[in-house]
């Protein structure tokens, strides 16, 4: 019985969480994150074997606890099976690379019992089967995940994060709960099966869609709900962070299908609009953001946006499809966003996981201080390097493929009848083609600056290579990048069951193609085969090698720079983060940041330095969230004065309550 | 088809390209210059620099890494690779399936993403310049070829370039004001990506003007030997592109007489020359433009290729 | 003959209405304690008379409870202190003597409307006298809400607790009415010892309840 | 064999009132404060038995499903509380802020206070309840003031003054039930008793109960410390000792908060009469949302601790005045865990204060960090407060809301909005007390000992355990009482 073991596994992670009370910090730190890879990997093998069909499907099981009447009802089906795998890859991952990158942290205490716990609430998620366990594990998750983002509490920031987050996750749940009460109906029934029988009128559907789009949105960070994630990801420890941004977002996302694909049973053609319309300004936004940010951690937060959106619009263009009975495209379609969240899962944590190490090894979030980290810390520039390369989506690797298959199902969408539908989607199709080319330019920057180079500070300099779990765990997922990215068949294959089970159709089986490659839609032949693509350019490489070195030697003369006659050694004359998006930044940053560049120049004759200032504004929180809170402000200061009334004046108030409520009698009889 | 000729023509195509590629930069440089009335360099001057960078020795800058060292084989075999799938005198290529057109823009992205770590790796100031002011117009350049992509891929009902070539070449597509829109599209993204005038100068080193070649700055020897055939396999994938695509006519198909095969050769040689042609003139009758009217141009042909797109979406008439 | 007990029981319930407004249009504190004593005297007279109408021995034990504490003890204790903290200068009231007479007037309606179509059913006395208990009850909270110093809101509390009695005696049969008055008692006691008690001679000048008020709590 | 049923109800009753006069004659604060626990102790155990052996309905003492398991819960909060006072009270007296003297006093009253609202809850009168809510607010104006200090005197003023007025109209509201009963059940302590007029309601006259209930809502409601009749509540939690603002916070709101129900009941049974639903719900939503809002301004921790205790009897009121079985359990619920919260964040807060000298926000900073055990107590506590799970006010809160949005969704948008509000204060003052480096000037005493803490973290595990695992016979018993409050 699958499900019982993985629930007596996240029941072995929860007492992992008194093991992180109880031990002391060194030893406690091996145990609890050995103890949550083990777990980890053995859900995601177990959940693994499941979608491929070793072991039976769709078992559900019943505890005694939850809402009295109803208990605690769990489900494995495919869906939940999937997302426990994408989940339980990063946690894998993340805590054998924490096992070494904890011996770094001044306060574990604040961190060791709750990573075991936030990694039990995602898990209880995707497990979920009535509405109360649902809720229960979510907020689980947020609570435990805000304990980790404020354990470096002495920084102010991370507590202002801290504050924004919880306020934001609590926003979510209520936010869904509202939607799971529009669900069960009158009747109030919980339970994921009854809701599923019950269907709600047209309005109340559109309702609903409307919550769940607020709830998950907000938590997996779609616009205009992404502001917490770029102050909230990077404030925690690396290796939650990259969890939180690899596999938080994707607990959101099996949330939205699962309420949106599964439980309402009905839709309209203008939910897609609305979810492609978002997806599309969240993937755009959030790559420019990244583009101009300096904090290394930051620049991934924001990209996580972007592949959010990236997520979203996949699966608007699935529901669409699904609307129309397209039933290949959806799945398509479906297959697509879905693989994304795997990849995204798996260089997302990749990257954090880099990012933690140069953090580790400089102390340094901001690339700008950084610089040639390649020369002293290689294998993890290698590893990042693989990371920024596959989430740019260049070929062979990952990223390519699910961006690939994406633009496949746009390619499909004429086949729409909606015209609503047939506008947006080619606009959607530019927007992602335009991100996912900014993607390439972001990652160049926040690969190219910190690792590339030369020193920008003595930080950078003195920097050394991390310990071997770390290395471990970023390399493991490298080689789960390439993996994906040359056979991507397999786990198209593999993530069949999820589609069939949320669109109804599935795409033809990928494993038997020829030459293992991936021929989505037959009848449009279309075909990519990232196998044959690594095997052409390493043997074209090597070749071409091969026959330079014959041809001219290996003779090589290091030198200074030439820099066109006048090399400076002072690095500071490198390009700076600032100035490699300067061109963007003065092409697309001013629509959607209304930047400001001011620079202040010297008069002639004084030696001083000129300086440029830039400033970004970011519309979404000053038109949203600011005047939200003056106004919560503003109130609490008009109430306040209650307070301080005397005594008479407060009997004055029980007198006309009096007053009010007898008027209301007398004129009611 | 047999896997021997399947193969031959494949290898052909392969080789053929990196024949030729030098061949169409020398070539253009010779128009320009007779046009500009002067005599200019020989034809097979690219050959000689080519070798002379071979046989010269490599000066590394003391700050470059391996990435700096690896990048040119990297770059070279993904144009390498990208160009071997585009067909050009034969469609139906052995492995063509092994990437479609959305592939093919990959692997060139591939190969900038290289090139613009490179820049960034020595740690000067023009290296800098290069990646990033590279980084802002491919961001532009890349989405307007991927509209056109679609563009085409809604005509022909694939993305895969050899079965997009012979729908242009078999059905009677006609004159499509989409089409028409793409391949405008197409060439400004053709001449951004080259590096051409009016986007930059593949002649200049004037430092505050140049892209590319500030990229390619602290390359030498071998190492820029491999660049500099790269971006010419570049240059020649795009006019290739261009023409299996829009001016389909002879290309050999499967199974088509050895005949066939040879008259597509030298259809597409003649291809070449009316490519490399007018790419000259238009160099040679337009200025280059600052580099922050660049994102303009390039806006342009990204407006163009969604407005192509968005049409066909709309109707499949146009 | 039921009339004429009807009356009579009308005739003091309505006397202690009339109290009432006196408290309210009283201004001087020795005026005012004077005032209230006749109050518990006609309460007394009211609950006595409930007590023969219903023969309830035990609501005369109420009615000497109001005629013994309330109508002597209290007064002197406030005649005592008003002495001792020197505060029988003017009642100083929020509203103007005639608006709340006035307000005083829209009260007694209020309650007439609201009573009397309810209270039908159950016996003649009882419905009148719960229209004026409320109406007196009405009436001592508005004398606590507009006058501003803390012996004559005390008296407004006491008024109101009048009515209360009124209206227990009233209700017939009503067990456990000497127990609360009673309470009731111990209630005020506590009061008129917390005006004298609380040391609030150590801390004010005056039993002023505003300048009691001057540290309304959470400043800073 | 003793039977139990015969002993344990006298006893819940007679062992408060008995201490009570032994420690108003004994000295030495050691032995009282140890007699304070001891006696607390045995009521609850009296108490426990109650719901064993329950004794047939007396004409002045019922037990029966709706008090029984609020008398256990004020009798087990009681004994904490007073087990945390005994650690209280002698650093009180060591920091000089109380004289053995008025240590008796406090000990005294401490078991009067048990007995009356011990004897509310018990009272099958509604007279007898009256005097004992009476008697209950009485002891407690005592134990505010006992500071003598300029505010708590005030506060207790405040208290006192407004408590009366209420207390006066509630009994105004007594008498009109009895006027309702009397035609109906005859003149006498029957129509007084609530087992009668429970079963008889539906004969009564219906515009007599609605203008009792009027009286009563306000009346009680002032006690319940519902928005606009709040005032007294948040500086008598803020002045008095910190026990008595955990035994009012959790145990005399839900006295008063019970009478209000039960004179409900007493309109539910009436169709004729107007449905107390409606204005319960206003009053609910106004003080949920009046408090929300006056959060943000707080400086003082208890003060700002008393006002999400208005928040919270908000909440309950609203799930009464929502009616319905998923509601009411819901109120019931709610009213449980609130108690039980609430009292552990004041034992920390109590503990808080003494070793950092005072109850300004502002001057507490980074607990976590400088007494850990003390900290996480306080951010569980108020993690379990904003009703986050797996905490069991999350339940509770869950089925407030979702039943409420399934019948009415405008309602519940309020309900919701004032919640996140709430949520927001409390995160952000959260945020300030528990993390953060503490100031340079800030001074901070001796982490008290760990025995001392055991009443928090007892009642936080009742509260976690309840958060996911309810014992069905104790659900299916809410559920009856659910059922029964209509």
């Amino acid at each position: 019985m699958p499900l019982t073991a993985i629930l007596w596994l996240i029941g072995g992670l929860i007492l992992t969480v008194l093991l992180g009370v109880a031990l002391p910090e060194r030893s406690g730190r091996i145990v609890v994150y050995g103890l949550a890879s083990i777990f980890a990997g053995a859900i995601a093998a177990i959940a693994g074997a499941v979608l491929i069909g070793l072991q039976p499907m769709d078992d559900s099981l019943t505890l005694p606890m939850g809402l009295p009447w109803l208990g605690a009802n769990f489900r494995l089906d495919p869906l939940s099976a999937g997302f426990l795998v994408v989940i339980d890859l990063s946690a894998l991952f993340a805590s054998i690379y924490a096992i070494g990158y904890g011996r770094h942290e001044r306060e574990a205490r604040r961190i060791l019992p709750f990573y075991p716990a936030f990694l039990a609430g995602m898990n209880l998620v995707p497990l979920a089967d009535d509405v109360f366990v649902f809720l229960f594990a979510w907020e689980l998750m947020s609570l435990a995940s805000w304990a980790l983002v404020v354990s470096h509490h002495r920084e102010p920031a991370n507590l202002r994060a801290g504050i924004l987050y919880l306020i934001m996750a609590a926003f979510g749940t209520l936010a869904l709960l509202l939607a799971f009460g529009l669900l069960a109906g009158p009747a109030g029934d919980y339970a994921f099966a009854g809701i599923r029988n019950h269907h709600a009128t047209p309005l109340i559907a559109d309702l609903i869609f409307g919550l769940a789009l607020l709830g998950a949105g907000s938590k997996a960070g779609l616009v205009p709900l992404h502001v917490w994630l770029p102050e909230a990801h990077p404030a925690a420890p690396s290796h939650v962070s990259g969890l939180m941004s690899g596999a938080m977002t994707k607990v959101a996302v099996y949330a939205f299908i699962r309420i949106v694909f599964d439980l309402v049973g009905t839709s309209a053609w203008w939910w897609a609009t609305v979810i492609m319309a978002l997806g599309a300004a969240g993937a755009l936004l959030g790559i420019l953001a990244a583009q101009m940010d300096r904090d290394l951690k930051r620049i991934l937060a924001f990209s996580t946006v972007e592949n959010i959106g990236f997520i979203f619009a996949g699966l608007g263009l699935a529901l669409a499809f699904r609307d129309e009975h397209l039933g290949l495209a959806a799945a398509l379609a479906m297959s697509a966003a879905l693989l994304h969240a795997l990849n995204h899962g798996l260089f997302k944590t990749l990257l954090f996981l880099g990012a933690g190490a140069v953090l580790n090894a400089t102390g340094e979030r901001n690339i700008d201080r950084l610089g040639g980290l390649i020369h002293r810390m290689g294998l993890t520039a290698l590893c990042f390097l693989i990371g920024a390369a596959a989430i740019s989506a260049l070929p062979p690797l990952n990223g390519f493929v699910s961006e690939w298959l994406t633009f496949q199902a746009i390619l499909l969408s004429p086949e729409l009848s909606h015209w609503g539908l047939r506008l947006v989607v080619p606009a959607m199709g530019a927007a992602l083609a335009l991100s996912a080319a900014l993607a390439g330019a972001a990652f160049v920057r926040a690969f190219g600056i910190p690792f590339l180079g030369r020193p920008r500070s003595l930080a950078a300099d003195m920097a050394h290579e991390v310990d071997r779990f770390s290395l471990a765990g970023m390399f493991a997922l490298a080689a789960l990048c390439i993996l994906v990215g040359i056979l991507p068949g397999f786990f198209i294959d593999a993530l069949g069951p999820m589609v069939v089970r949320v669109i109804g159709a599935q795409l033809p089986a990928q494993a038997g193609q020829a030459w293992l490659s991936l021929v989505p839609n037959p009848q449009a032949g279309s075909s990519y085969n990232g196998l044959m693509v690594i095997l052409f350019m390493t043997v074209t490489a090597v070749l071409g090698a091969g026959i330079v070195h014959r041809l001219s030697g290996r003779r090589l003369r290091r030198a200074d720079a030439w820099d066109c006659g006048f090399p400076d050694p002072s690095p500071i004359t490198q390009y700076s983060g600032g100035s490699f998006a300067q061109p963007v930044r003065r092409v697309l940053g001013d629509f959607a940041f209304k930047v400001t560049e001011t620079v202040e120049m010297p008069p002639p004759g004084d030696l001083g330095p000129a300086r440029i200032t830039v400033q970004l504004r970011d519309p979404i929180w000053e038109f949203v969230y600011a005047p939200l809170t003056r106004a919560v402000s503003w109130i609490a200061d008009r109430l306040n004065p209650l307070q301080y009334l005397t005594i008479r004046r407060y009997l004055g108030l029980v007198f006309t309550a009096l007053i009010l409520l007898l008027l209301v009698l007398a004129i009611w009889q | 088809m047999a896997i021997v000729p399947a193969l031959m023509v494949q290898g052909g195509q392969m080789l053929l390209v990196l024949l030729l590629a030098p061949l169409l930069t020398g070539f253009v440089r010779k128009l320009k210059a007779l046009l500009l009335r002067r005599r200019g360099p020989s034809l097979i001057q690219p050959y000689r620099d080519l070798l002379r960078l071979l046989k010269k020795e490599v000066v590394l800058a003391g700050s470059a890494s391996s990435v700096f060292r690896s990048a040119p084989y990297v770059i070279f075999a993904a144009v390498w690779v990208a160009a071997a799938l585009v067909p050009t005198f034969a469609t139906g290529l052995m492995f063509s399936w092994s990437a479609d057109l959305i592939a093919i823009v990959a692997l060139l992205g591939t190969a900038r993403f290289m090139l613009a770590l490179a820049g960034l790796d020595v740690g000067t100031s023009f290296g800098g310049i290069g990646s990033s002011r590279e980084m802002m117009i491919a961001s532009l350049a890349e989405p307007a070829m991927i509209m056109s992509v679609f563009t085409l891929s809604l005509v022909a009902q694939t993305t895969q370039l050899s079965d997009i070539a012979r729908f242009m070449l078999e059905h009677n597509v006609g004159l499509r004001v989409s089409l028409a829109m793409a391949l405008v599209a197409l060439l400004m993204v053709a001449i951004a990506e080259n590096a051409r005038v009016p986007i930059d100068n593949p002649a200049t080193h004037l430092e505050l003007t140049m892209v590319h070649e500030a990229m390619v700055l602290e390359y030498s020897g071998r190492h820029l030997a491999m660049i500099e055939l790269g971006s010419a396999l570049k240059l020649l994938l795009y006019v290739s592109l261009i023409g299996c695509v829009f001016l389909p006519w002879g290309i050999a198909r499967a199974d088509d007489a050895p005949g066939a095969y040879l008259l597509g050769l030298l259809l597409y040689v003649g291809k070449l020359g009316a490519g490399g042609t007018l790419l000259a003139v238009f160099e040679t009758s337009i200025a280059k433009m600052r580099v922050f009217r660049v994102p303009e141009f390039l806006g342009a042909a990204l407006m163009l290729a969604l407005l192509a797109a968005l049409l066909l979406f709309v109707s499949k008439s146009f | 003959m039921h009339s004429i007990q009807f009356d009579i029981a009308h005739l003091l319930a309505s006397a202690l209405v009339l109290a009432s407004f006196m408290l309210l249009y009283q201004d001087r504190m020795f005026g005012l304690i004077q005032v209230f004593a006749g109050h518990a005297v006609v309460l007394a007279l009211a609950v006595a008379w409930q007590a023969y109408v219903q023969d309830a021995p035990h609501l005369y034990v109420t009615a000497a409870i109001a005629l013994v504490f309330k109508a002597t003890i209290i007064p002197v204790a406030l005649f005592r202190i008003v002495r001792r903290l020197e505060i029988h200068r003017n009642v100083e009231k929020v509203v103007g003597v005639g608006s709340t007479m006035l307000i005083g007037i829209g009260l007694v309606a209020l309650s007439i409307a609201v009573m009397l179509p309810v209270t039908h059913r159950s016996g003649a006395y009882t419905s009148e006298d719960l229209v004026f208990a409320l109406a007196v009850v009405l009436l001592g909270l508005l004398m606590m809400t507009t006058r501003r110093n803390a012996v004559s809101q005390v008296i407004g509390f006491m008024s109101l607790e009048n009515g209360l009695i009124l209206a227990a005696a009233g209700a017939k049969g009503m067990p456990l009415v000497v127990e609360i008055s009673v309470a009731f008692s111990v209630l005020i006691a506590f009061i008129v010892i917390g005006v004298f008690l609380f040391r609030i001679r150590e801390r004010f000048d005056s039993v002023d309840v505003q300048a009691l008020d001057r540290f309304r709590g959470d400043r800073g | 064999m003793i039977d139990w049923a015969s002993i344990a109800e006298p006893m819940v009753l007679a062992v408060p009132a008995g201490s009570a006069a032994i420690l108003a004659t004994l000295p030495g604060y050691r032995l009282s404060s140890k007699l304070n626990v001891l006696a607390s102790l045995t009521t609850f155990l009296a108490a426990l038995t109650l719901i064993v052996h329950r004794p047939p309905a007396g004409t002045f003492l019922l037990v029966d499903d709706l008090n029984v398991f609020l008398i256990v819960l004020n009798t087990f909060v009681g004994f904490t509380a007073s087990a945390f006072s005994a650690g209280y009270i002698s650093h009180e007296l060591e920091s000089g802020k109380l004289t053995p003297t008025y240590l008796r006093f406090y000990h005294a009253m401490y078991q009067v206070l048990m007995f009356g609202m011990n004897l509310a809850l018990m009272a099958n009168n509604i007279g007898l309840m009256w005097v004992a809510i009476e008697l209950a607010t009485l002891t407690t104006v005592l134990m505010v003031g006992i500071y003598r200090t300029h505010e708590a005197i005030e506060a207790a003023w405040k208290y006192f003054i407004l408590g009366s007025v209420g207390i006066g109209l509630a009994l105004f509201g007594t008498i009109i039930v009895y006027l309702a009963a009397l035609p109906v059940i005859g003149e006498g302590l029957d129509a007084m008793a609530w087992n009668v007029l429970t079963t008889r309601a539906s004969a009564f006259d219906p515009a007599l109960l609605n203008l009792a209930f009027v009286f009563l809502l306000l009346g009680y409601g002032t006690k319940v410390g519902l928005a606009p009749l709040h005032a007294w509540l948040p500086d008598a939690h803020a002045e008095g000792p910190t026990p008595i603002s955990a035994v009012l916070s959790g145990l005399l709101l839900n006295v008063a908060l019970y009478a209000v129900l039960r004179f409900k009941i007493l309109l539910a049974a009436n169709e004729a009469a107007l449905a107390p639903g409606p204005l319960m719900v206003t009053m609910g939503l106004a003080s949920l949302s009046f408090a929300a809002f006056m959060l943000y301004r707080r400086r003082d921790i208890k003060r700002f601790f008393a006002y999400s205790s208005i928040e919270h009897m908000g909440i309950a009121t609203f799930a009464f005045g929502m009616g319905g079985p998923l509601a009411n359990f819901a109120g019931l619920l709610h009213m449980a865990m609130h108690s039980l919260t609430k009292s552990s964040i004041f034992y920390s807060v109590g503990h808080i204060a003494q070793v950092k000298g005072t109850q300004k926000i502002s001057q507490i900073t980074g607990l976590t960090a400088t007494h850990p055990l003390l900290g996480w107590s306080l951010v569980a506590g108020v993690a379990a407060i904003a009703g986050v799970p797996p905490f069991g006010l999350f339940m509770s809160e869950f089925l407030v809301l979702s039943s409420t949005f399934a019948r009415q969704p405008l309602l519940a948008v309020p309900l919701a909005f004032g919640l996140l509000i709430a949520f927001g204060a409390l995160i952000w003052r959260l945020h300030k007390l528990a993390f953060g480096t503490p100031g340079p000037e800030e001074k901070s005493g001796p982490a008290p000992a760990g025995y001392k803490l055991v009443a928090i973290f007892a009642h936080l595990a009742l509260v976690f355990v309840a958060g996911f695992y309810l014992p069905t016979s104790l659900t299916a018993w809410f559920q009856h009482v659910a059922a029964l409050l209509g």
